[in-house]
C-alpha cells in the first residue's frame, strides 16, 4: 500500500495547525464572553448604586424619600422565608432522594417520581407562583403571608434539592454500602451511619444553592401579591411581607417617578449579589474542601 | 516482625491440623445448582460447590466467568444488583439461605466479606473495626476497645496502628488498609470469610502479608478466596474451582487443579493460552 | 378569653387582614376593638389598599407617614393593580381601601350589594389629566381641545388612523404622532375615553401600557410622541417630557397646581381621585377606621407633594364627619 | 480472643431484643410520604390550571383564544382574549436568547471540554456558572437600564421597551446552561474516541468536529431544547425590559408581552378573582406549562437516546 | 479458517526472515534517560529502551508500572493529560520528538496506535478506516475504498466486514473492533505501531487472532506491544522488557527474559510471586 503521500500530508500540516490554533483562540474568547458580562453588569450596577450603599440603607426601612430609605424590610423578609424554606426542602428533598437512590432503586417507581422531579423542575417560576396564589393564598386563605411565600418557594426549589441529594447520594461509592451490608448492618443502618454522613458534603452544597435560588426569586412572590408598599417588619409565618428581589423590581419601575430610586434598586442588586456570592463562595468551599475523599 | 513470628506460629500449628482434621471437617458451605441472572444474562449456570470448614477454597476464572457474583451469592450480597434471580440451594450449616424467611442480616454477621478494593469507612481506625459490633448493639465502651484491639491483632495489623487509632483510615497503605477491612470482618467474629480478589490492587509486599494472614485465619475461620493470580490460587488454597463463563468447569484439591487437571480448559487456563 | 390574650388576637389581626378569609378577621379584629376601646394609642392591626395607579404615589406617602410617624404598630400595604383591578379585588371583600381615578362604576355596586359591601366613596385630591410629548417637540405645545380630541379619537382624520402632525396643523411637521395612554386596567384610561372623547374609540395602535414609569420613559424616549396621564407623572419628571397647554377656548392653560380645580381654568380636564372604604372593615378594624381619619387630616398637606391639587379643606372635615357617623 | 463466645452471643441477643424491624419498615413509610410531596406538587400545578382554565373556556372559545389575532383583557366594550399576541413575543425572545446562547454555549463547552487546561478550566468554569446565579430581576435591570441605552445608540429607531435586549440578556442568562449541559455531553465521550482520533495526527480541532461532537450531538441539542424550554419560561427580564404591549407582531424594536410577562401583570397587585381577565391567566398558564413540558421531555429523549450510544 | 492459513503463512514466511535480518535490523526508536512526571508522582525513572525495525518488543509489569505511560510518551500522546513533565530523550528515525520544532501530528501519522479497549467512532465501518487518510486529506472517493479494502484485508477482518461497510461499527464483535481498530491504524500506513494490551479485553479466540496478525504485521512495520500476559509476551515477542515502579528492570531478548532472566524481580515476576 502506498497511497498517502507523506509529503503532502507535511505539507498541509501547517495549515491544518494554524486553523487549529484560530478556533482555539475564538472559542477562547468565546468563553471569555461571560466574564466579559459580567464585568459589565457588576460595573453598571455598582456605577449606579456609588454611594448608597451605608449603613443607613442597610438598616432603615422603606420609603418614599430615596435618601432615607432602606432595605431592612426586604432583608427581615427574605430571612424569614430562608428559616421555613431551608429546614422545609432540606427535610423533604433529602428524605425524597434517600427513598429514590436506596429504597427503590430501579423501576417504575423510581421512574415515575424521577420523571415527575425533572418535569418539574422545568416548570417555570411563573407557574410555581400561580399555584402558590390559587392554594395557599385563595383556596387556604392565607393572604400574601411569610408562610404562604415560603411554601410556595419550597415547592419550587425542592426539585433542586432532590436532585443534588440525589447525586450526592449516587456519589457515594457502592463500595462503602457494601462494606456496610457486609457487616450485617440494615439498610437504615447503612444510611444513617456511613452513607449520609459520607454525602453530608455534597447535600450541603446543593442545598445552598437551592437557598440562593430562592433568594433571587422574584416572578412567583409577585405572583402570589407582595404590596408595593408595606413598612412594617414581619415578625411571624402569618404576617406580609416582600424580598430584596421584589423591592428591586418595583424601585425599578418606579424610577421614573423618581430617578433615585433606579440607584436604590442598583444598591439592593449589590446587596443582593453579595449574598449570592457568600452563599456560593461557601459552597464551593464546602465542595472542595470535601471533593477528594473517596 | 511480629508478623513474620506470627506467620512462623501459624504454620507450625496449621499444617498438622489440616492433615489430621481432614476426614472429619464439616462442610460449612454448600451450593446446589445454581443459577444466577442479572436482567437477561445468564451469569451463573448450576454451580455445584462445597466449602469445609477451616479450608481456604480458590475460585479462579477468566474475567467476567461469574466469580465475584458467585461468592456474592453465598451472603446474598449479589442482591443489592436489581433484578437479580437466582435459583437452586445454597445452604449455609444446613439452612437454605434463600429461604425466604432466613434473615439475611444475621447471615452476614455470621458471614464476613473482604472485597477486591480495600473499602474502609471514611471513619477512624477505631471506628471502622468497631462499626460492625456497634451496629448490632453493643455500646459499652470497654468491651468494643477490647474488641477493636484483639480483631486489629488478628488481622496482623495491631503494632501498626495502635498509635494511629483515632486517624481517618483512609490515611493508611492499601496494604494497611485491607487488613483493617479483615479486621473489620472480625470484630463480629465470623464463621466464613469471603474475600473478593483480596490482593489484587496491592503492592507485592502487602499481598504477602495478606496471604500469610489468610493461612493463619484457616485456623479459625473457613475461607472462599476469589484470585485472578493462579500462583497464589496454588500457594494458599485447599481446594480450588475453575469457572468459565459461569460454569464451574473443575472443582477438586488445589494439588490436582495445578498438577494433573481433568479439564482440558483447565489446562489451558492454567497453562495462559487465555484470560 | 377576650381580653386576656390581647397581645395573641393582635397579632392575629395583623396577620390575616388582607387575605380573604374575612370571617376570621372580623373575629380577630373585634377582639381587637374590646382591647383596645380604652386606649387609642394601643390601635394596631392591618390595613390593606389597592387600585389607582394614580393614586398610588399619593396615598403611599400617605400611609408611609402614618406608619413611620403616626402609629407604628398599624401595617398599611398599598398596591397599584389600577383602577379597575384594585375594584375588582375590593367587591370580593379583600381590601379595605379601593383607590379610583374615577367614580364607581354601576356594575360594581351591584356587586358589591351582592357580596354585601358597603362602600363609601370619598374624593381625596384633584388630578388634572395631562397631555404630554417629548422634551424637543417645541411645536405643539399648545393646542386646542379639539385638535387634542382628533389626534387621539379613531378614523378623526384618517380611516387608517395614520395621524401626521401636518394633518392637526398644517405649519408642524409631517411625521406621523405616535399616541401613548395607560392600559384598560387604568381609571385614567376610562376617564379619558369617557369624559376627553366622549366614550369613542381610542385611535389604533395607541401604544397602551400597565406601568406609568414605562409610559414616561416610551414618551422621553420618542420625538412624536403624545400621550396621557395623570399630572403627578408629569410633574415628577419635567425634564423628561414636555407638556401641551390646552385652549378650552379662553386662551391656552397650563395644568398645574394653580390650575387644576374643578371650577378654575383647567376645570375641564380636571378630576376627583378618589379612595373607597369598606364600612364593614373600618367598623370592625379600628386600624381601618383611625388611618381612615388620617389620609383625610393630611390629604391636602400631601396631595401637592405628589403632584396633586389639595381638595378644599372644609371638604376634607366634613369626610371626617362623615367617618365619624359609621359607628 | 478471650471473649470471643460472649462476643457473638451479645450479638445474637441484642439483635433478638432490638425494635430495629420496627424502624426499618416505619422509615420507607415516612420516606414515601417525603417523596410523595413532589407528585403532590405536580397535581397541585395540573388541577389548579386545568380547573381555571375550564372556567375560562366557558366564556371564551377555544376559536378565538388561539387564533384571533387581538388581546384587549381588560376592554370594558369589548374584551378579546388571543394568546397569539403574547405568543409571538415569546417566541421572538426565545429566537433572540438562542441566536445568542447556542453559539456561545457550544464553543464554550468545547473550549472548556477539548482545550482548556485543567486549571484553566477550574478558573473558567465557574466563572461561567455564575452567569447562571445571577438572579433574574438583575438580568432584567440590566437589560432595561444598561442594555436597551446601549442598543439604542445603534439602532435609533428601537423602542425603550422592546424584545431584542431582553431577548439577547435572556440568551447570556442561558449560555451556562447550554455551555455546561453541552460540556457534559462532551466530556462523556470516552477520552478513547479523542485518543483514537488524535493518534493519527488529527489536529484537536478535527478530532472535536468530527468525531467528538458528532459522537455527543444529541446530548448538545438536549442543551439546546432545554434552553429554550428554560427562555420559554423566563419572566422577570422580559417583564421589566420588553413592556406589556399586545400586539401581534414580529417587529423585534417594538415593545411586546410574553406569556410569562402578561401573568404578572395579571397577577402582581393581584387580580380580582372571578373575571374573565383573570381567568385568562390560567389559559395562558397551562399553555406555558404545556410548552416548556413538551420541550423538557423533548430534551430528556434525545439525551437519553445519546447516552444509550455508549 | 482462512485466519488459520495466514498465520501459517505468517510463521513460515517470518520465522526465518527474522533470523536471516538480525544483524541489519535499523533501530527505530530510542529512548535515552526519559524521566516522566503527572504533576507529583514520578511516574517513569530513567528509561533506556529500543526498538527496532520489524520487531515485536514486549512490555510487561505489575499493574501501575507505568507501561502504557511509556508507550504513550513514544506518540506524545501521554501530552494529552494535563500537568505531564517528560524529560530525557526519545529519537524516532533519529529526531528527536521532544523537540519543540517536531510536529507532533506529523509524528502520529507515522506512529499508528491500538488501544485497550477497542475504540472504534461511533460511524460506520467504512468511515473509521476511511477516517485517518480523510484527515489527511485524501478525497477521491475510489482511492478512499481502495484504502479500506486493503487495510481492513491487512488487519485480516475484510472477509467478516466486507457486507456491512456501512453498518455503524459499534455492531460489531469486541475482537472484530479490535481488528478494526487496526485497520484504521494501517490506513495511515504507519512505520510503527504501538499497541497497549490489545487483546486484554477480548476472548480466548479473538486474543488468538489478534496475536497471529500481529506476527503477520511484522513484516512490514515494528512492533511494540504493551501486554499483562506473560505467556503472550512469550509466545508473540522478539524481545521482552519488564518494567517495574516506572523502571526498566530487564530488557533483553524474550528467550532470555524468560528462561534465564539475569534479575531476582523478573524471575519472581515471571514465576508469580507478585502481580
Ligand atoms: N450488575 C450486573 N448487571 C448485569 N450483568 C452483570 C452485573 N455484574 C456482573 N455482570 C455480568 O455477569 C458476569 C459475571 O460477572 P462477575 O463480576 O461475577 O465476573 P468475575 O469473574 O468476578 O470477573 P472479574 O475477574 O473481572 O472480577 C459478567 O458477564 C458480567 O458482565
Ligand atoms: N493521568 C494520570 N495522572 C496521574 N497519575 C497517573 C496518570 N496516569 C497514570 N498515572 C500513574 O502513573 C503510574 C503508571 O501508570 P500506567 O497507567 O502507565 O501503568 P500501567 O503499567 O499501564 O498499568 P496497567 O497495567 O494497570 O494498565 C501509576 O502509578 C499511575 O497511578
Ligand atoms: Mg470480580
Ligand atoms: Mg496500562
Ligand atoms: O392607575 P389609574 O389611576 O389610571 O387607575
Amino acid at each position: 500500500m502506498n497511497y498517502i503521500d507523506q509529503e503532502a500530508v507535511s505539507r498541509q500540516l501547517p495549515k491544518r495547525i494554524a486553523i487549529n490554533k484560530i478556533i482555539r483562540g475564538l472559542f477562547f474568547g468565546s468563553t471569555l464572553f461571560g466574564l466579559v458580562v459580567l464585568a459589565v453588569l457588576l460595573y453598571d450596577v455598582i456605577t449606579d448604586s456609588w454611594g448608597w450603599i451605608n449603613w443607613n440603607f442597610l438598616t432603615s426601612v422603606t420609603s418614599f424619600d430615596a435618601a432615607n430609605a432602606g432595605i431592612i424590610g426586604a432583608i427581615t423578609g427574605t430571612l424569614w422565608l430562608m428559616i421555613i424554606v431551608g429546614p422545609l426542602t432540606m427535610i423533604l428533598g433529602v428524605a425524597t432522594a434517600i427513598y429514590l437512590e436506596e429504597y427503590v432503586k430501579e423501576g417504575r417507581v423510581r421512574t415515575f417520581f424521577e420523571t415527575n422531579i425533572s418535569n418539574l423542575a422545568g416548570v417555570p417560576s411563573i407557574v410555581f407562583g400561580l399555584l402558590g396564589l390559587t392554594v395557599f393564598v385563595r383556596m387556604l386563605g392565607m393572604g400574601s403571608v411569610v408562610l404562604a411565600g415560603a411554601l410556595t418557594m419550597s415547592l419550587l426549589v425542592l426539585p433542586i434539592v432532590i436532585v443534588a441529594s440525589q447525586e450526592a447520594l449516587r456519589a457515594v461509592p457502592s463500595y462503602l454500602r457494601e462494606a456496610s451490608f457486609g457487616m450485617g448492618a440494615t439498610r437504615w443502618q447503612t444510611i444513617k451511619n456511613v452513607v449520609l454522613p459520607a454525602a453530608l458534603p455534597s447535600i450541603l452544597t446543593g442545598m445552598i444553592l437551592a437557598m440562593s435560588r430562592a433568594i433571587g426569586e422574584t416572578a412567583p412572590l409577585i405572583a402570589i401579591g407582595i404590596p408595593a408598599l408595606l413598612i412594617p417588619l414581619p415578625s411571624g409565618l402569618f404576617d406580609s411581607f416582600t424580598v430584596l428581589p421584589v423591592q428591586i423590581y418595583y424601585w425599578t419601575i418606579d424610577a421614573a417617578l423618581n430617578a433615585e430610586l433606579a440607584s436604590l434598586a442598583a444598591a439592593t442588586i449589590v446587596v443582593l449579589l453579595v449574598v449570592m456570592f457568600i452563599l456560593n463562595a461557601t459552597a464551593i468551599l464546602i465542595r472542595n474542601k470535601f471533593q477528594k475523599r473517596f | 516482625m511480629s508478623q513474620v513470628s506470627v506467620k512462623q506460629n501459624a504454620k507450625v500449628e496449621l499444617q498438622p491440623q489440616g492433615e489430621k482434621a481432614e476426614a472429619k471437617k464439616e462442610i460449612v458451605y454448600s451450593t446446589e445448582k445454581v443459577n444466577l441472572w442479572y436482567g437477561k444474562t445468564h451469569a451463573l449456570h448450576d454451580i455445584e460447590l462445597d466449602q469445609r470448614e477451616q479450608e481456604v477454597t480458590a475460585i479462579i476464572g477468566p474475567s467476567g466467568c461469574g466469580k465475584s457474583t458467585y461468592i456474592k451469592t453465598l451472603n446474598r450480597m449479589v442482591e443489592m444488583n436489581p433484578d437479580v434471580k437466582v435459583t437452586g440451594k445454597i445452604y449455609y450449616r444446613g439452612q437454605n439461605i434463600y429461604d425466604r424467611r432466613f434473615p439475611v442480616e444475621e447471615l452476614r454477621t455470621r458471614v464476613g466479606m473482604v472485597f477486591q478494593k480495600p473499602n474502609p469507612f471514611p471513619k477512624s481506625v477505631f471506628d471502622n473495626v468497631a462499626y460492625g459490633p456497634k451496629i448490632h448493639g453493643i455500646r459499652d465502651k470497654k468491651l468494643l476497645e477490647q474488641i477493636v484491639e484483639e480483631s486489629l491483632k488478628g488481622a496482623a495489623i495491631w503494632d501498626e496502628v495502635k498509635d494511629r487509632l483515632q486517624e481517618n483510615a483512609f490515611g493508611l497503605s492499601g496494604g494497611q488498609q485491607q487488613r483493617l477491612c479483615i479486621a473489620r470482618c472480625l470484630a463480629v467474629e465470623p464463621d466464613v470469610i469471603l474475600m473478593d480478589e483480596p490482593t489484587s490492587a496491592l503492592d507485592p509486599k502487602s499481598t504477602l502479608k495478606v496471604e500469610e494472614l489468610v493461612q493463619e485465619l484457616k485456623a479459625k475461620y473457613s475461607i472462599m478466596i476469589v484470585t485472578h493470580n493462579m500462583q497464589q490460587a496454588a500457594r494458599i488454597s485447599d481446594r480450588t474451582a475453575f469457572f468459565l463463563n459461569g460454569e464451574v468447569v473443575e472443582f477438586d484439591k488445589t494439588d490436582t487443579i495445578f498438577s494433573n487437571p481433568n479439564d482440558s480448559r483447565t489446562e489451558d487456563y492454567i497453562t495462559g493460552r487465555f484470560g | 378569653a377576650c381580653g386576656g390574650n390581647e397581645e395573641a388576637s393582635g397579632d392575629n389581626a395583623a396577620n390575616n387582614a388582607g387575605g380573604n378569609n374575612a370571617e376570621e378577621t372580623n373575629e380577630a379584629a373585634n377582639n381587637n376593638e374590646a382591647a383596645n376601646n380604652s386606649a387609642d394609642e394601643d390601635i394596631s392591626g392591618s390595613v390593606s389598599i389597592d387600585g389607582s395607579g394614580t393614586v398610588y404615589p399619593l396615598m403611599s406617602r400617605i400611609a408611609e407617614q402614618y406608619m413611620v410617624e403616626e402609629n407604628p404598630n398599624v401595617s398599611v400595604e398599598v398596591s397599584r393593580a389600577g383602577t379597575s383591578a384594585g375594584m375588582q379585588r375590593y367587591v370580593e371583600g379583600e381590601t379595605d381601601f379601593a383607590n379610583a381615578s374615577r367614580n364607581v362604576r354601576d356594575e360594581e355596586i351591584e356587586e358589591m350589594e351582592a357580596n354585601g359591601i358597603e362602600n363609601m366613596e370619598f374624593p381625596v385630591a384633584l388630578d388634572g389629566m395631562t397631555i404630554v410629548l417629548h422634551p424637543d417637540n417645541d411645536w405643539a405645545t399648545e393646542m386646542t381641545v379639539e385638535e387634542v380630541e382628533s389626534i387621539f379619537i379613531s378614523g378623526a382624520v384618517s380611516d387608517d388612523d395614520t395621524v401626521m402632525w401636518s394633518d392637526i396643523n398644517s405649519d408642524w411637521p409631517e411625521e406621523e404622532i405616535n399616541t401613548y395612554g395607560p392600559n384598560e386596567n387604568h381609571g385614567t384610561y376610562e376617564f379619558f375615553i369617557d369624559e376627553l372623547i366622549d366614550g369613542q374609540d381610542l385611535k389604533d395602535g395607541t401604544n397602551l401600557q400597565q406601568e406609568y414609569p414605562t409610559l414616561v420613559e416610551l414618551v422621553n424616549d420618542d420625538e412624536n410622541a403624545i400621550g396621557f396621564f395623570g399630572f403627578g407623572y408629569y410633574e415628577n419628571n419635567q425634564d423628561a417630557l414636555g407638556v401641551v397647554s390646552i385652549d378650552f377656548g379662553e386662551g391656552n392653560i397650563t395644568p398645574s397646581l394653580d390650575t387644576i380645580d374643578l371650577e378654575g381654568d383647567y376645570a375641564e380636564y380636571t378630576r376627583q381621585v378618589f379612595t373607597n372604604l369598606n364600612v364593614d372593615a373600618a367598623r370592625e378594624n379600628p386600624a381601618v377606621m383611625d388611618y381612615a381619619r388620617y389620609v383625610f387630616e393630611v390629604a391636602d398637606e400631601l396631595a401637592p407633594e405628589t403632584g396633586f391639587a389639595p381638595l378644599p379643606e372644609e371638604q376634607l372635615q366634613e369626610q371626617i364627619e362623615e367617618l365619624e357617623e359609621i359607628n | 480472643m478471650a471473649q470471643s463466645t460472649s462476643v457473638s452471643a451479645l450479638i445474637k441477643e441484642k439483635r433478638q431484643k432490638s425494635k430495629r424491624q420496627k424502624l426499618e419498615n416505619l422509615v420507607p413509610a415516612f420516606l414515601f410520604a417525603a417523596a410523595s410531596v413532589s407528585v403532590l406538587t405536580t397535581v397541585g400545578i395540573l388541577l389548579t390550571l386545568i380547573v381555571e382554565t375550564a372556567m375560562f373556556f366557558s366564556e371564551v372559545s377555544f376559536r378565538e383564544f388561539f387564533t384571533s389575532t387581538e388581546m384587549q383583557p381588560l376592554n370594558r366594550n369589548n374584551p378579546t382574549f388571543s394568546i397569539l399576541p403574547l405568543l409571538s413575543a415569546t417566541l421572538l425572545s426565545t429566537v433572540i436568547a438562542m441566536f445568542v446562547a447556542i453559539p456561545i454555549g457550544l464553543t464554550t463547552a468545547v473550549y472548556l471540554s477539548e482545550y482548556a487546561t485543567e486549571s484553566a478550566r477550574r478558573v473558567l468554569k465557574p466563572i461561567v456558572e455564575v452567569l447562571a446565579g445571577i438572579p433574574t430581576i438583575v438580568y432584567g435591570f440590566f437589560a432595561f437600564t444598561f442594555v436597551t441605552p446601549v442598543l439604542r445608540e445603534i439602532i435609533p429607531i428601537l423602542d425603550r421597551t422592546n424584545i431584542l435586549s431582553p431577548g439577547i440578556v435572556m440568551g447570556i442568562m442561558i449560555i451556562p446552561m447550554v455551555a455546561s449541559l453541552s460540556e457534559d455531553a462532551l466530556s462523556s465521550v470516552p477520552n478513547s474516541m479523542r485518543e483514537g482520533a488524535m493518534a493519527f495526527g488529527a489536529t484537536k480541532f478535527e478530532a472535536t468536529v468530527r468525531v467528538v461532537i458528532p459522537a455527543a450531538i444529541s446530548g448538545i441539542i438536549a442543551s439546546f431544547v432545554l434552553g429554550i424550554s428554560r427562555a420559554i419560561g423566563e419572566t422577570m427580564i422580559v417583564t421589566i425590559a420588553s413592556g406589556s404591549n399586545k400586539n401581534l407582531t414580529f417587529d423585534i424594536t417594538q415593545s411586546m408581552q410574553t406569556m410569562t410577562a402578561y401573568i404578572v401583570e395579571v397577577t402582581s397587585g393581584d387580580a380580582g378573582a372571578g373575571t374573565t381577565a383573570y381567568y385568562s391567566l390560567y389559559a395562558v398558564a397551562i399553555t406555558l406549562f404545556f410548552f416548556t413540558l413538551a420541550m423538557n421531555m423533548l430534551a430528556k429523549y434525545i439525551s437519553k437516546r445519546f447516552r444509550e450510544a455508549y
